[in-house]
């Protein structure tokens, strides 16, 4: 695949309360980005499951973003804290099973950072373009 | 089950990017979606009443909108799903317009994705179950922690729209940090001409319990149910028949620095804590109590007309319950000996400003009148230094206390209209003057004749002359170059901070601090009075550093959110919460210190297998406490924990149709 | 009529012509001058002790006799007199101690009912823009006019109050209305140095340097001011440049005479205006 | 330097205020004077710092000083003051205090050739008795 056409799948776990708003002001300023991301809209960051994720890669999605309030802004006042190390040690399994971590962003955006989240979104984006499609993670079980 | 699709055009602000008809398309193809429509505004009342129409005619049970981020009109369209008589967390949305139409420029790519998030939706709406919120009856009572003027405007709102309060101190008068005070800025009031009738107030008041000389011992349970115990510390005097004549404290023959005074003059082991204290009546000091220390004396037991003195009475433990909880415990001044530049604790002369406040006050100890502790001699230099402690990053606290700049400027102020050959200089770093007639009230201190020298203080030393006065060395932002001022009495504007115990209380009540120490509030502009803990409000310096009207207007806040609570009479939850399948949940528990509503307990369950009865214990929800954050759900192993609304197989869905 | 106050400086240096030039365009354009029968210096400085009243006498006969000869207000040239005469004007309004003291010693009672007026004021106020704007014959059309004020002219607002002291525009709008551009540059209102040509040279002429660099920057081909002082700043800072280099300084007049068709014209028309005037009052009587 | 035991008398503090009638104890040294005076860069004391001194009563450091002498009057202080204290008006106080009683001063003047009349009167005015 020619790496200029090729568009990765980008899935965005965005929590509810600073994400999630950050893209919607993004949106209400009218900033532009690509249009790989789909975001799914979580309660807290700390609610995506493991996995949720590896089920994400196993679909074919070249890149899963966990986004969420800053360190000490949640607004469950700790999730963000276990999101970070559930998602460190998930890290690590993706480089255990052959996966490049770095198709796993976890990111702090608030619900005023639209810029941060339109930047954040184009990097990852023309990262994922340069590393290529990922390589699909086989589902073992027997399919129905 | 029958889906309705409806995507919206939002005039053309979805339509000039999305090609809406092909959404309406492509989505009605898919399983289960039985009716499509797409609408010019879905949110006006004809949009409205086009999805009821259909919900009508088509027998729907699963709404899917496409249009504007849930965050705006998801409301909207629960109302409306609740009017046609389905639950509300049957409609999911589609965030088509901040998530894609106003953020893209490629109207085919931006279908494409419109096409997606909408299939996301139906397929999440697959997995909807019907949510509902859970209602608890509310304890009509209130617990107000700290007497001073916070806890007691607090428990006198509360009083007087008819609920009964308790209100908790752990001196023995209420009154606080104010009754230690002079005047109050920038009206000069005198402090206790205003404070005094509120404390009589909440005394006599039918609906408000005095606890003085208590603390907080435990608390359990949650909005409109907690449960407290309130430790009564053993006063030694029986306060039914005690009368308060103060025949105890005259003959009292055990003397200790008065701290109330500072330290600027003494009181006895058996002592009330100023002469207006409520309740007036006397507690035994055991720690300085000559008949605790050697056994020998009781001359208060012989003395008292009643018989009111009891050697033996011992701690009380008293259990209420209570519906909601404000936490008014006020602050702490910092003893400034670990700035060694300043020469506190060496040097008699140099004081702090409550210090000040003491000896100005005319029923402190010295009747209002001035003097230099080390030799009694009234001051005629005194030198004010700003920030001792506050704003610093390096050996203090580095956060402002907010009060200082005012108090200063009240006191020299005072000085100079008591005594007006003084002279006072002021060391600042900045003079802030926020709020009403404040700039104002520092404009008089200047105008009065105080001298205000920009730069910090680096050193305060003993001149060694015979007057034994004070060299302070300091430096003059405006003319730029280092002055020493001979003072004959150096005021630090100490710092404010936490109470000693704000921590454990913090911990048993189940609310956060900052990183000051302040407890947090739940949202920094818009929850300013209540915390993360539903039922438990903040009033005063307990938050953080303020002033007196701004804590009182905070204590009326919180007394407005108890009475709103307790007029409504129940609580409802949030309908999205945790759920535990108990078939599923091994009873790990790996939940319950993820939680930070402490909403999740361990319970035993009996199930039956292989025909006998067994115990085994699972994880449960305390739906009134959860918030439904999911850090539980994202974690549990076995998949027992759901989320309400964003359970694991609707996150599923989503990602599989992507 | 207007009371004219010629001042020391304008008058001593008659030949500069600002007296000569001033009172002619004032003719042609129909406003009329005289000289008060006898005005004595003003004092070039305000007396800023409150509790002097000597430094007040001198402005005070010229203002009392303004009155006295029943003129419609007094004219001056010079910023100082300007400068002086309106100040010492608003405080005998004002101030009542003053009245007191200075009517005792003077003799008579004078209470700040004299309006004291500038070329340029007259210039906004009686004649207006538009019938200057007419009066031009020759506009110049390829000059840009940097316009100083100085001082003098701008405070203190409050007593002055003539133009907007941080952004003055008059002496731009004669310049637009001559048809020369005017230049905007940041040191308009800045002082020149003043009176300590007199003694700091070095301080004066530094200051002054600065005001005039500024308005070569900002393209002026000449400098206009109204103050014999800061023409002489002005002029002083250049001396040692090469005569090409230096920026013209003029009274504020020279462009309004050269627009107008030069002095010959101005004093014809002059004449017709008086011409007119005698002949109206005449007929009229 | 060491602020003296004894600032300034009450006499001296009335008679400065005799002369200009303003409260310098409005200042609070926001420094706008010494922002914007044209002769910043040839006083000793900054505007500001003539303000502050007076507040002090250090009386003679003004009265020692050569901004005194700087000073031109051109009132772009005293127009720009947020306390309208025109600090122009107090350093003209100073002046008076001393070429009424103390009769000094720092100012020899010349007068250069060809010099307009009224800045030779406004030297005289200025600083001399």
């Amino acid at each position: 695949m020619m790496q200029d056409t090729f568009e990765p799948k980008i899935i965005a776990f965005c929590c509810n309360w600073c994400s999630y708003a950050g893209a919607d002001l993004a949106g209400t300023g009218r900033l532009k980005y690509p249009e790989n991301i789909r975001i799914i809209r979580v309660p807290c960051s700390s609610r995506v499951d493991s996995a949720l994720v590896l089920r994400a890669f196993q679909n074919g999605a070249d890149g899963v973003m966990i986004a969420g309030c800053h360190p000490g802004d949640c607004h469950y006042d700790t999730g963000n804290y276990h999101t970070r190390k559930r998602m460190m040690l998930l890290k690590s399994l993706m480089e255990f099973m052959g996966l490049d971590e770095e198709r796993l962003l976890v990111k702090w955006i608030s619900g005023n950072e639209a810029d941060r989240f339109k930047d954040t979104v184009e990097s990852f984006t023309s990262k994922l373009k340069k590393m290529g499609a990922s390589g699909k993670v086989r589902d073992l079980r027997c399919a129905k | 089950m029958k889906i309705g699709v409806f995507i919206c055009w939002c005039g053309s602000n979805i339509k000039n990017m999305v090609d809406v008809e092909r959404v309406a398309e492509a989505t009605g193809k898919m399983p289960h979606v039985v009716y499509t429509q797409d609408v010019q505004y879905l949110c006006s009342e004809v949009g409205q009443s086009d999805i009821g129409n259909a919900i009508d005619e088509h027998q729907l049970d699963r709404v899917v909108i496409g249009a504007c981020s849930p965050r705006m009109h998801e409301t909207t369209f629960q109302q409306l799903m609740n009017r046609k008589g389905l639950n509300p967390y049957y409609v999911e949305i589609a965030n088509i317009r901040e998530h894609c139409s106003w953020v893209h420029t490629d109207k085919a790519k931006a279908t494409v994705k419109a096409i997606d998030l909408v299939k996301k939706a139906v397929a999440k709406s697959y997995y909807a179950v019907p949510l509902h919120a859970e209602s608890l009856p509310v304890n009509k009572r209130a617990l107000v922690i700290g007497g001073g003027i916070a806890g007691i405007q607090a428990a006198l709102d509360i009083a007087d729209a008819g609920y009964p309060v308790d209100l908790l101190e752990k001196e023995s008068s209420i009154g606080g940090k104010m009754a230690q005070f002079d005047k109050t800025f920038p009206t000069l009031d005198c402090s206790a001409c205003i404070l005094t009738p509120k404390m009589v107030e909440a005394a006599t008041h039918e609906n408000i319990t005095l606890h003085t000389y208590s603390e907080l011992e435990d608390v359990s349970g949650y909005v409109g149910n907690f449960h407290v115990t309130i430790r009564k510390r053993a006063t030694s005097v029986d306060e039914e028949r005690c009368t308060g004549c103060g025949e105890c404290v005259t003959k009292c023959p055990a003397k200790v620095d008065n701290e109330f005074d500072q330290g600027h003059s003494k009181r006895k082991a058996i002592y009330t804590l100023f002469a207006q204290a409520v309740p007036n009546k006397p507690v035994l000091d055991r720690k300085n109590c000559i008949y605790f220390k050697t056994g020998k004396c009781g001359v208060c037991k012989k003395i008292c007309p009643t018989d009111a003195i009891n050697y033996e009475m011992e701690d009380q433990l008293i259990e209420n319950d209570y519906g909601a909880i404000i936490v008014a415990t006020g602050f702490e001044l910092n003893e400034p000996t670990h700035l060694g530049e300043y020469h506190y604790g060496h040097h008699p002369d140099v004081i702090t400003s409550l210090e000040l406040e003491r000896m100005l006050n005319a029923s402190g100890p010295t009747q209002g009148k001035m003097y230099r502790p080390s030799n009694g001699k009234e001051p005629k230099r005194i030198v004010f230094i700003q920030c001792a402690g506050s704003r610093d990053r390096h050996d203090g606290n580095s956060y402002c206390s907010k009060v200082c700049c005012l108090y200063t400027a009240k006191h020299t102020i005072l000085l100079n209209e008591k005594f007006p050959d003084t002279e006072s200089y002021v060391f600042y770093i900045d003079v802030r003057t926020a709020g009403k007639n404040y700039e104002e009230f520092y404009e008089r201190a200047r105008q009065m004749g105080a001298n205000y020298l920009r730069g910090h203080v680096s050193k305060v030393e003993p001149l060694g002359d015979s007057d034994n006065r004070l060299l302070v060395r300091g430096y003059d932002g405006s003319l730029g170059e280092q002055t020493e001022i001979e003072a004959d009495l150096v005021v630090l504007a100490t710092s404010i901070e936490p109470q000693q115990g704000a921590k454990k209380l913090a911990g048993m009540l189940g609310i956060s601090s900052d990183r000051n120490g302040f407890y947090s509030e739940a949202h920094a502009k818009l929850k300013p009075v209540e915390t993360q803990t539903q039922g438990v409000y903040l009033a005063g310096v307990c938050q953080g550093p303020k002033d007196i009207p701004e804590a009182v207007s905070q204590a009326s806040g919180t007394a407005a959110k108890a009475i709103v609570l307790f007029n409504r009479g129940q609580v409802k939850g949030v309908p999205t919460t945790a759920m535990v399948d108990e078939e599923l949940c091994s009873g790990c528990m790996q939940c319950k210190p993820v939680c930070p509503y402490e909403a999740i307990s361990q319970e035993m369950i009996t199930e039956r297998a292989h025909g006998k009865a067994r115990q085994r214990p699972v994880a449960s929800i305390n739906r009134a406490l959860c918030q439904g954050c999911g850090a539980c759900a994202g974690l549990c192993r076995s998949g027992a924990m759901d989320i309400g609304g964003f359970t694991g197989r609707q996150l599923l869905a989503e990602v599989d149709t992507l | 009529m207007l009371g004219y106050y010629p001042g020391c400086t304008v008058r001593a240096q008659k030949e500069d012509g600002f007296e000569q030039e001033s009172l002619a365009i004032l003719a042609a354009l129909g406003i009329k001058a005289q000289e008060l029968e006898e005005w004595e210096c003003c004092g070039a400085v305000y007396p800023m002790a409150q509790d002097e009243y000597v430094g007040l006498l001198a402005s005070v006969r010229a203002l009392n006799q303004t009155e006295k000869e029943e003129k419609d207000g007094l004219l001056t040239l010079c910023s100082a007199c300007y400068h002086v005469l309106k100040r010492v004007n608003v405080r005998m309004k004002n101030d009542e101690e003053a009245q007191k003291r200075v009517g005792n010693y003077l003799e008579m009672d004078y209470k700040g009912q004299t309006e004291v007026y500038h070329l340029m004021e007259v210039l906004r106020d009686m004649v207006g823009m538009n019938s200057l704007k007419e009066a031009v014959t020759e506009p110049l059309k390829n000059e840009k006019i940097a316009s100083y004020y100085g001082c003098l002219f701008l405070r203190p607002q409050k007593e002055i109050n003539l133009v907007d002291g941080e952004n003055p525009q008059l002496m731009e709008d004669i310049v637009r209305a001559l048809g020369a551009e005017p230049v905007t540059y940041p040191y308009s209102t800045d002082c020149c140095g003043s009176y300590h040509t007199c003694q700091e040279e070095g301080v004066s002429r530094q200051m002054s340097l600065k005001l005039v660099e500024s308005a070569r920057r900002a393209g002026a081909t000449q400098m206009i001011t109204a103050c014999p002082l800061c023409k002489y700043n002005l002029e002083k800072c250049q001396e040692s440049m090469e005569k090409e280099e230096k920026l013209p300084i003029h009274y504020m007049t020279v462009p309004i005479v050269k627009a107008m068709g030069g002095m010959k014209t101005l004093e014809r028309k002059g004449e017709a205006h008086a011409y007119s005037a005698e002949n109206s009052s005449q007929s009229s009587a | 330097m060491r602020i003296p035991q004894k600032t300034a008398a009450s006499h001296q503090r009335e008679e400065l205020a005799d002369i200009i009638r303003k409260d310098v104890r409005d200042c609070y040294q926001c420094m706008k004077c010494s922002s914007g005076c044209p002769f910043a860069e040839e006083m000793d004391y900054m505007p500001h710092q003539m303000m502050w001194l007076t507040n002090l009563g250090l009386y003679e450091k003004i009265l020692n000083s050569k901004s005194l002498w700087i000073c031109a009057s051109c009132l772009a202080c005293s127009s720009r003051c947020p306390r309208d204290i025109e600090p122009a008006k107090v350093m003209e106080g100073f002046r008076a205090m001393i070429l009424r009683e103390r009769g000094r001063t720092n100012v020899s003047p010349v007068i250069p050739k060809g010099v307009p009349r009224q800045a030779v009167i406004a030297n005289m005015r200025k600083f001399r008795r």
